[in-house]
């Protein structure tokens, strides 16, 4: 019972801070900030204890709970958490707390705001914990709303556009989930035997690995539901060609949302993948995996090009973001299947997912920094023309001490967060397929080029070039603090990777050998009807 | 009776009712209005009886036309006094007057 | 035969701790230097003073190290070699096998597994073993360790991944010593150095005389003095791990850090557009060669599963065959199977190792090419060899110490050692490539230091040349040679970049040869070290043979060395006879590009009288160092191939690779040390004369002033200009990579804003037109029919309206015609 | 031609000339006069059709009571110049194509039915006492029955087993009571209004 406390106070903690924010007087700005970052602090202990009491080496669901919701539908309010959702858990929260520190800036409606950041930071929390399919897309959706209006509000010149391309875009990858919920929902009974339907995502996923008897899904609507929910998922990571709503939405969004769109939104997609796509339709996940490998290399490289021809920074930022998920798709989805149907190289395909994940969490760490270092120097002099920076080394020393660390991190450069990942997952792409793995490791060439052009024209140079100069104060005390524990974190990760791998190894680990028997079973399905066919 | 057919008296009281009809649609006075009521209403007593007579009706239909007959006298009591009524409101009888029921 | 002695585990606990040690220390003091730095007094030297130390610390626990090794193995390595003979036998090509068969000596496989792994960074009780040859029996049961053992072990893990396995390892031999101790001297000397070098930033005003303001002014800034020493601490911490590292991954790990430092450091005055161009350009092009690297590496951990150099210990105990041994056993084998043409990989007890389904683990043969190309390609990048090599004297924008560190004694000789190191997994046509690319790095960049004037592009090009030499000498088997030359070379080298220093600060930041000249009468120190320096890299000696070599500074040794084993090379095989030619050719140019700086800089009369006037001896913190190097690069290699250094670095050559045995399929055979041997004498002769040559020539033209160099330059004008151009490699990486990935990157943004923006703004405005007809339709068909309803049925009402008379006559007459009417129709529809 | 047939053409000729006469007349008087004629001609057609009580009613109701409560309602409204409300002439023609129309759907109708047949197919199955009572013209108790709710005149004569018939107990209560409700009503309407003191108060409100 204590679990489900837990894991409900945790999702709900900022959805109380916010209705508490109802009792502040709009005037008392400072008090309503604080509050805010007590809430999200508060979150990021809880999650904290989660991690305490988490159990590394056990595998499966824990602090599972469960209580009816919709009885009649089969609709349950499901919670646990495992070792992929768990890293994300605190990865939220954490983020969270920095975007609520960095929020400072903000003096427009700030109650507003701040209502609409705890809403969405439930909404994130709720996606990460949910194990029910209906309540995952009902925070899906949560944390579609407050969004749209924090873009829609408080962004910059173009933010009408920027938001209802970022809801659209969301909107049809919702439907597009939805569609496939159903497809599961209805395809889990069986009426003949009395097999109820279910949203379970636990259960969903033993059918779809066909260890279920009676109910299966068969391999048709496996590859279908899996593209159903690959675009749905394909559009919040985003990757190519679905992702021309992130660098709007991260251009016009205010800094604070920039860091929560890039550190933890992205991710979403990434883990609606690893939770849903890939348990549920493991035939689909194998049919589609020299898609979503090609897919995942196109964005790395189509992303790093694309950024070398930005001259706006937080655009910059946000293509960097398409190119460092595509290596989330291609290490997901190095799954080699022999002639004879076994997995070849399992061990790499590990590594691809683990690398994956870590990828995940540490491009959150680091655009998360990166944002936070672009919305640094934007608050003081109002643009981002990259062209029209410079001299920033010598005018904010420890300013630019902090982005290199950030942007390197984001560069991939060993001891930093960003270097574990892509390494990782380049380094298992070679057993899926050796052209794709070299496009993959071009990449490095590319990354360092736009980052490196990026520091140069910014932070180099004997002076700065742009408007209000006389507005580059040194970083206070607050974003010193962010700027420091981003930093960190991106150090701790870079150096000890094995904190986090031993953290998600042995939910990977599982997660990998049951889409394995599951492929393993649905082709043995195919291969039946073939021979009954034939007969 | 024999040698008056049915048919004549059926045609009487079509006279009747014909006369009635035309003072009906005819007459501006309110009164003569209702004396054309009266005389349709008279056709049909003619006819009632007649057919009392000549088919199987029988005494049902002599029962008909003393109905119409007190009927129409209570008719006659009420339509009197709504025409008091109107004259005393419109101090006219004519019922080209009473048109307030125009659409 | 287990060696589970107390002696060798302890010994390499030691080893280890020392070494972590040395290599943390810098770390450390990165770490305070760059935060104490920034919140403290920029006039204080404490930082530089702590950079010295850390790095100073650093070079004595190398130093105990390499002492204590010494001690514990009985400084055999250092003895006239019976068993380095013994490599020289005679190889044996049995052709039914195609095995690349090793010499007769059987080396069993020995290892011994203890201690159990720590994940405590600096007192790492580290499990490790030693792989030891069985001709050492006899001293491992005297309680030695024999001189060639292998010290590996565990720091921490990184990850796992199944059977899958990455850890942060060290591996040390006697490379890994030398290395340490050879690093660590040069970066002390080279710190204190630039205690002077720097005293300029000592200061709340510099002024940056090569930057000019939009306003017409110099740039004024804060002096940078800590930032410096701690950039080079930093850089200390990820060379020497480098050196450390006993996976390739890790040393790609610190490959990619010695990167960016080097970027920090070459981009160092930030404010100077041109610095950090070659800084950028520096990192990039290394990240060309990183492509190929991480290649490479993609490879190898598909093929063979692990990154680890040397045997590992998993969880269990199990002992699994590190990288060398996979490929080429004990006895430095490497088996093709003679069906499929792929390579058996060895296993940890000399068997042939199996995979999970019990068939022999292979790799295609072609795939260990690539991977040894690729391995290559990042050893290309960062040595700065043909096509990668243009960053390098951009480079030359740092500060002269980071040029001196950095960019000519130990990063970009990272990878020669790494080429080096990795010798065992290069197959023969691999080792061919690397000679024929140091072959052609070596001569091109000997023409155009030829034309040079800048001082430090000059010693970038010879930098470039040497390492270029390294490469060939790896190349064509040499590998004790490449790596001699490497630390003679960065003895000499360094030396002549701290000389050139000391005439940069001397002369205020004149880099200029053309307005230098006569300076030995103004700085008699620099200019005397100096031409220890380019004595030494000359190659000059005295043909007098005294204890089985010749009397000379340490470049002859190391190369006389190489050039002789291109000789033994081009005489085994003769169609590769340029692999000789150019080196001994390009020994000439070295020694005139070399002596016509030391003619420009120091000889004759002062060109410029500015300059010249202003010129002073540099204070004594910069002049001893100069005399410290000075001495050890005249003498580190004394004794040539049977001196100290080269006997040291031989134990850890890999075993039975260079002794004439890696035919592959491209039938090179490389030469063996005996025929190395045999034509050492011939090959020393023709470079010496040669070399003689070149410096004589250097006198005619820049000493004597016999004939004027500008003339010469005149008369073959399109040459002097294509040297001067650099060959033009900046002009065509432009127009081949940069500009084409500009023109990429704007193609790939307008087809994000025309096409995929495009398809969904159209969709969007489409829906919106659909939205438009369907509102068009909803308002004028659906509503208009709902209207027109209402409306006939209003109309009807209203038309009725006039019927509704209120007329009690008309009524009637209505009640009659429809009645008339309803008779006309029940007649017309019953007529009965 | 018997006398039976004289006696129904003079009925019938008057009875149809006073109707007609009240048609065409303009004056109320005397249309009231030509009605009387009219209904009093009716009545005695009533008596040649062996309908004695009916007849004697009409005479008594009608000519005795209607007739006289019309007249007094036309000298209650009828002052000088209302004596005569004259129509126009289009209205005239209206009505008389009307009339025409009626009388010839009429006289269309009467004679294309085959009368004869209905009287035979009638006879067939009819009750002898009832054409007994016409025949005799002593209608008068056999009604009284009726209206008492039973019905000898048919009954006696039926076959066994047949229903009894019903008789007008029920409607002739109901049109008692509704006299009476009548009566009264008109009494309430025809009393007088102080519809001027309502339009002094409306002016007085103006």
């Amino acid at each position: 019972m204590s679990d489900i406390v837990l894991l409900t106070s945790i999702i709900f903690t900022p959805t109380i801070g916010s209705i508490v924010l109802l009792l502040f007087h709009p005037k008392s700005e400072e008090s309503m900030k604080n509050w805010g970052l007590f809430v999200t602090a508060v979150t990021f202990v809880l999650t904290l204890f989660l991690l305490k009491d988490f159990d590394s080496t056990q595998a499966g669901m824990q602090f599972t709970s469960t209580i009816p919701w919709i009885p009649h539908w089969g609709v349950n309010y499901q919670l646990g958490v495992d070792g992929i959702s768990l890293p994300l858990v605190l990865l939220t929260s954490l983020i969270s707390m920095l975007a609520m520190m960095a929020s400072w800036s903000i003096t427009k409606q700030v109650k507003g705001y701040l209502m609409l950041f705890l809403l969405l930071e439930t909404g994130m929390l709720g996606v990460f914990m949910a194990l029910d399919f209906f309540l995952f897309y009902v925070f899906w959706e949560v944390m579609l709303l407050p969004m749209y209006f924090l873009i829609g509000i408080w962004g910059g010149p173009r933010k009408e556009y920027a938001a209802i391309k970022f809801f659209l875009y969301t909107l049809v990858g919702g439907v597009l989930m939805f569609i496939a919920m159903l497809m599961f929902y209805f395809g889990s009974a069986d009426s003949s035997q009395g097999i109820l339907p279910t949203f379970d995502l636990l259960r969903l996923a033993e059918i779809g690995q066909g260890l279920v008897p009676g109910v299966t899904f068969s391999p048709t609507v496996q590859s279908i539901a899996f593209v159903l929910l690959f675009i749905g998922f394909a559009i919040k990571l985003p990757s190519l060609p679905f992702h021309t709503w992130l660098p709007d939405a991260h251009v016009e969004a205010p800094t604070p949302i920039s860091m929560i769109l890039a550190g933890v939104l992205l991710k979403m997609g990434g883990y609606g993948i690893l939770r849903i796509a890939f348990p549920l339709c493991p035939y689909g996940a194998q049919w589609g995996a020299y898609a979503l490998v090609l897919i995942g290399v196109v964005s790395i490289l189509y992303g790093a090009f694309a950024a070398m021809a930005q001259t706006d920074f937080k655009r910059l930022v946000a293509y960097s973001s398409v190119s460092h998920m595509g290596y989330v798709l291609v290490g997901m989805a190095v799954w080699t299947i022999g002639a004879d149907g076994v997995t070849v190289g399992r061990d790499y395909w590990v590594q691809g997912m683990n690398a994956a994940m870590f990828q995940m969490l540490g491009h959150g760490i680091s655009s998360a920094g990166m944002f936070f270092i672009v919305g640094v120097i934007y608050d003081r002099v109002h643009h981002r023309d990259l062209n029209k920076f410079g001299g920033l080394a010598g005018l904010m020393p420890l300013y630019t001490g902090f982005a290199a660390g950030l942007f390197f991190a984001g560069l991939g450069l060993p001891g930093l967060c960003g270097f574990i990942g892509e390494v990782f997952v380049t380094l298992s792409a070679w057993n899926y397929s050796k052209l794709l793995a070299v496009f993959v490791a071009s990449g490095v060439i590319l990354t360092a080029g736009y980052i490196l052009w990026t520091i140069q024209r910014v932070f180099f140079g004997p002076e700065y070039k742009g408007p209000h100069p006389e507005a580059l104060t040194q970083m206070n005390g607050r974003e010193i603090a962010i700027a420091s524990v981003l930093l960190f974190f991106a150090v701790v990760l870079g150096v000890f990777p094995n904190t986090m791998f031993s953290l998600m190894g042995a939910s990977m680990e599982q997660l990998v050998s049951a889409m394995d028997i599951g492929y393993q079973n649905a082709v043995q399905t195919v291969n039946d009807i073939q021979t009954t066919m034939l007969k | 009776m024999e040698g008056v057919d049915l048919k004549l008296f059926l045609l009487v009281g079509a006279v009747l009712f014909v006369c009635g009809v035309i003072c009906m649609t005819s007459k501006r006075n309110g009164i003569g209005v209702l004396i054309g009521v009266e005389l349709v209403l008279n056709a049909a007593n003619l006819n009632f009886v007649a057919f009392s007579r000549y088919t199987p009706l029988g005494l049902d239909g002599q029962i008909m036309a003393l109905f119409v007959i007190v009927l129409a006298a209570a008719e006659a009591a009420v339509a009197l006094a709504i025409a008091l009524n109107f004259y005393n409101n419109h101090l006219t009888i004519d019922v080209d007057r009473a048109d307030e029921l125009r659409g | 035969m287990l060696l589970a002695d107390a002696s060798v585990s302890s010994l390499g606990n030691t080893l280890a701790i020392l070494l972590g040690i040395a290599c943390l220390l810098p770390l450390c003091g990165f770490l305070i230097e760059i935060f104490a730095g920034y919140w403290s007094d920029r006039l204080s030297k404490t930082p530089a003073l702590m950079a010295v130390g850390c790095i100073g610390g650093g070079f004595a626990c190398s130093l105990l190290a390499l002492i204590l090794w010494g001690n514990a193995t009985c400084w055999t390595a250092l003895k006239a070699d019976e068993h380095g003979a013994a490599h020289h036998s005679v190889r044996d090509d049995s052709a039914e096998t195609q095995l690349a068969l090793a010499d007769e000596e059987l080396h069993a496989d020995e290892h011994s597994s203890a201690g159990a792994d720590d994940h405590h960074a600096f007192h790492p009780e580290v499990e490790h073993h030693v792989a030891s040859e069985e001709g050492h029996d006899d001293h491992a049961a005297e309680g030695l360790v024999p001189a060639h053992a292998v010290f590996s072990g565990t720091i921490y893990r990184l990850a796992k991944f199944g059977n899958l396995d990455i850890t942060v390892d060290y591996y040390i031999d006697s490379l890994t010593l030398v290395m340490f101790v050879m690093v660590t001297f040069i970066a002390t000397c080279i710190h204190i150095f630039a205690i002077g070098y720097m005293s300029e930033e000592l200061t709340h005003e510099y002024v940056d005389h090569a930057v000019h303001m939009s306003d017409g002014h110099h740039l004024h800034r804060p002096g940078r003095f800590y930032r410096f020493f701690a950039y080079m601490s930093l850089f200390c911490f990820s060379m020497l791990g480098l050196v450390y590292s006993g996976s390739i991954f890790l040393v790609f790990v610190f490959w990619e850090l010695v990167g960016i430092c080097s970027y920090l450091l070459i981009g160092f005055y930030v404010e100077r557009k041109s610095a950090n161009v070659a800084a950028n350009k520096a990192f990039i092009m290394n990240r060309v060669g990183d492509f190929g690297f991480l290649i490479g590496l993609m490879i190898l951990w598909t093929s063979f599963g692990t990154f680890r150099f040397a045997e590992e210990i998993d969880d269990h105990g199990q002992a699994h065959a590190g990288l060398f041994h996979m490929v080429r056993g004990d006895k430095g084998l490497m088996r093709v199977s003679s069906e499929t043409g792929d390579v058996v990989m060895w296993g940890e007890h000399e068997e042939t190792l199996l995979d999970e389904n019990d068939q022999p683990r292979t790799i295609p043969y072609y795939l260990l090419v690539i991977a040894g190309l690729g391995i290559f390609a990042g050893c290309v990048g960062k040595s700065a060899q043909f096509p990668l090599q243009t960053w390098l004297p951009d480079a030359m924008e740092g500060p002269t110490p980071v040029s001196a560190l950095v960019h000519s004694a130990t990063m970009v000789a990272a990878g020669v050692y790494l080429a080096g190191r990795f010798f065992p997994m290069f197959t023969t046509d691999v080792l061919l490539v690397i000679a024929y690319t140091g072959c052609i790095t070596l001569f091109v960049a000997a023409t155009i230091a030829i034309v040079a004037t800048d001082i430090k592009r000059v010693l970038a090009y010879s930098t470039i040349s040497q390492l270029g030499y390294m490469m060939l000498a790896i190349g064509v088997g040499g590998w004790g040679a490449g790596l001699f030359h490497l630390i003679t070379h960065a003895f000499f080298k360094s030396l002549m970049f701290l000389a050139s220093g000391s005439v940069i600060f001397g002369c205020h930041h004149e880099q200029e040869m053309p307005k230098m000249g006569g300076l030995w009468r103004k700085m008699p120190i620099t200019a005397l070290t100096m031409l220890v320096g380019v004595i030494a890299i000359a190659g000059l000696a005295i043909p007098v043979t005294i204890m089985g070599a010749r009397i000379a500074f340490s470049g002859y040794h190391s190369k006389d060395a190489i050039v002789a084993t291109a000789l033994a090379f081009t005489e085994a095989n003769s169609m590769h006879f340029l692999l000789f030619l150019t080196p001994l050719v390009t020994a000439g140019i070295t020694a005139f590009y070399m002596f016509r700086l030391w003619f420009y800089t120091f000889a004759g009369d002062p060109r410029d009288k500015h300059v010249y006037d202003h010129a002073h001896e540099t204070p004594k913190v910069m002049t001893i160092p100069l005399l410290v190097l000075s001495l050890f690069a005249a003498g580190c290699a004394i004794g040539g191939e049977e001196g100290v250094l080269y006997r040291l670095l031989s134990n850890s050559e890999p075993v039975g690779v260079a002794a004439g045995r890696m035919s592959g399929a491209g039938g090179i055979s490389l030469p063996s040390h005996e025929a190395i041997h045999l034509v050492h004498a011939q090959a020393g002769t023709w470079a010496l004369i040669v070399a003689v040559l070149g410096a004589f020539l250097a006198y005619v033209f820049y000493g004597a002033r016999w004939v004027n160099p500008t003339e010469v330059g005149q008369s073959f004008p399109r040459l002097y200009r294509f040297l001067v151009e650099k060959w033009q490699f900046d002009a065509l990486y432009d127009a081949m990579f940069v500009r084409p990935v500009r023109i990429i990157a704007g193609w790939f943004v307008v087809f994000d804003r025309v096409v995929l923006d495009g398809f969904l703004h159209a969709a969007a405005s489409s829906v919106v037109h659909i939205s438009k007809w369907d509102r068009r339709f909803d308002e004028s068909i659906i509503d208009g029919f709902v209207n027109l309803m209402a409306s006939v049925t209003f109309g009807i009402g209203r038309s009725f309206k006039k019927v509704q008379t209120g007329m009690l006559r008309q009524y009637i007459t209505f009640i009659a015609l429809g009645v008339l009417a309803l008779f006309v129709l029940m007649l017309s529809f019953f007529p009965n | 031609m018997n006398g039976g047939q004289v006696l129904f053409g003079i009925f019938a000729l008057l009875t149809c000339g006073g109707a007609v006469a009240v048609a065409l007349t303009q004056n109320v008087v005397r249309m009231a006069f030509w009605l009387i004629v009219s209904l009093g001609s009716a009545s005695g057609l009533f008596f040649l059709l062996n309908a004695d009580f009916v007849g004697a009613t009409q005479l008594l109701i009608y000519v005795g009571g209607t007739v006289v409560l019309l007249i007094f309602g036309v000298m209650l409204t009828t002052s000088g110049p209302l004596l005569k409300i004259p129509s126009s002439p289009g209205e005239l023609i209206q009505s008389a194509v009307v009339g025409v129309l009626f009388i010839s759907m009429f006289f269309f109708t009467v004679w294309s039915v085959d009368w004869e047949h209905v009287a035979n197919t009638a006879r067939v199955h009819d009750s002898t006492t009832d054409t007994v009572a016409l025949q005799n013209d002593t209608t008068g108790r056999p009604i009284g029955m009726a209206f008492l709710g039973v019905r000898p005149d048919r009954d006696l004569g039926a076959a066994e087993g047949q229903p009894l018939s019903t008789g007008y107990f029920l409607p002739f209560e109901i049109v008692s009571m509704h006299l009476l409700v009548v009566l009264i009503g008109a009494a309430y309407l025809a009393r007088a209004k102080r519809q001027i003191t309502t339009a002094e108060s409306r002016s007085e409100v103006v």
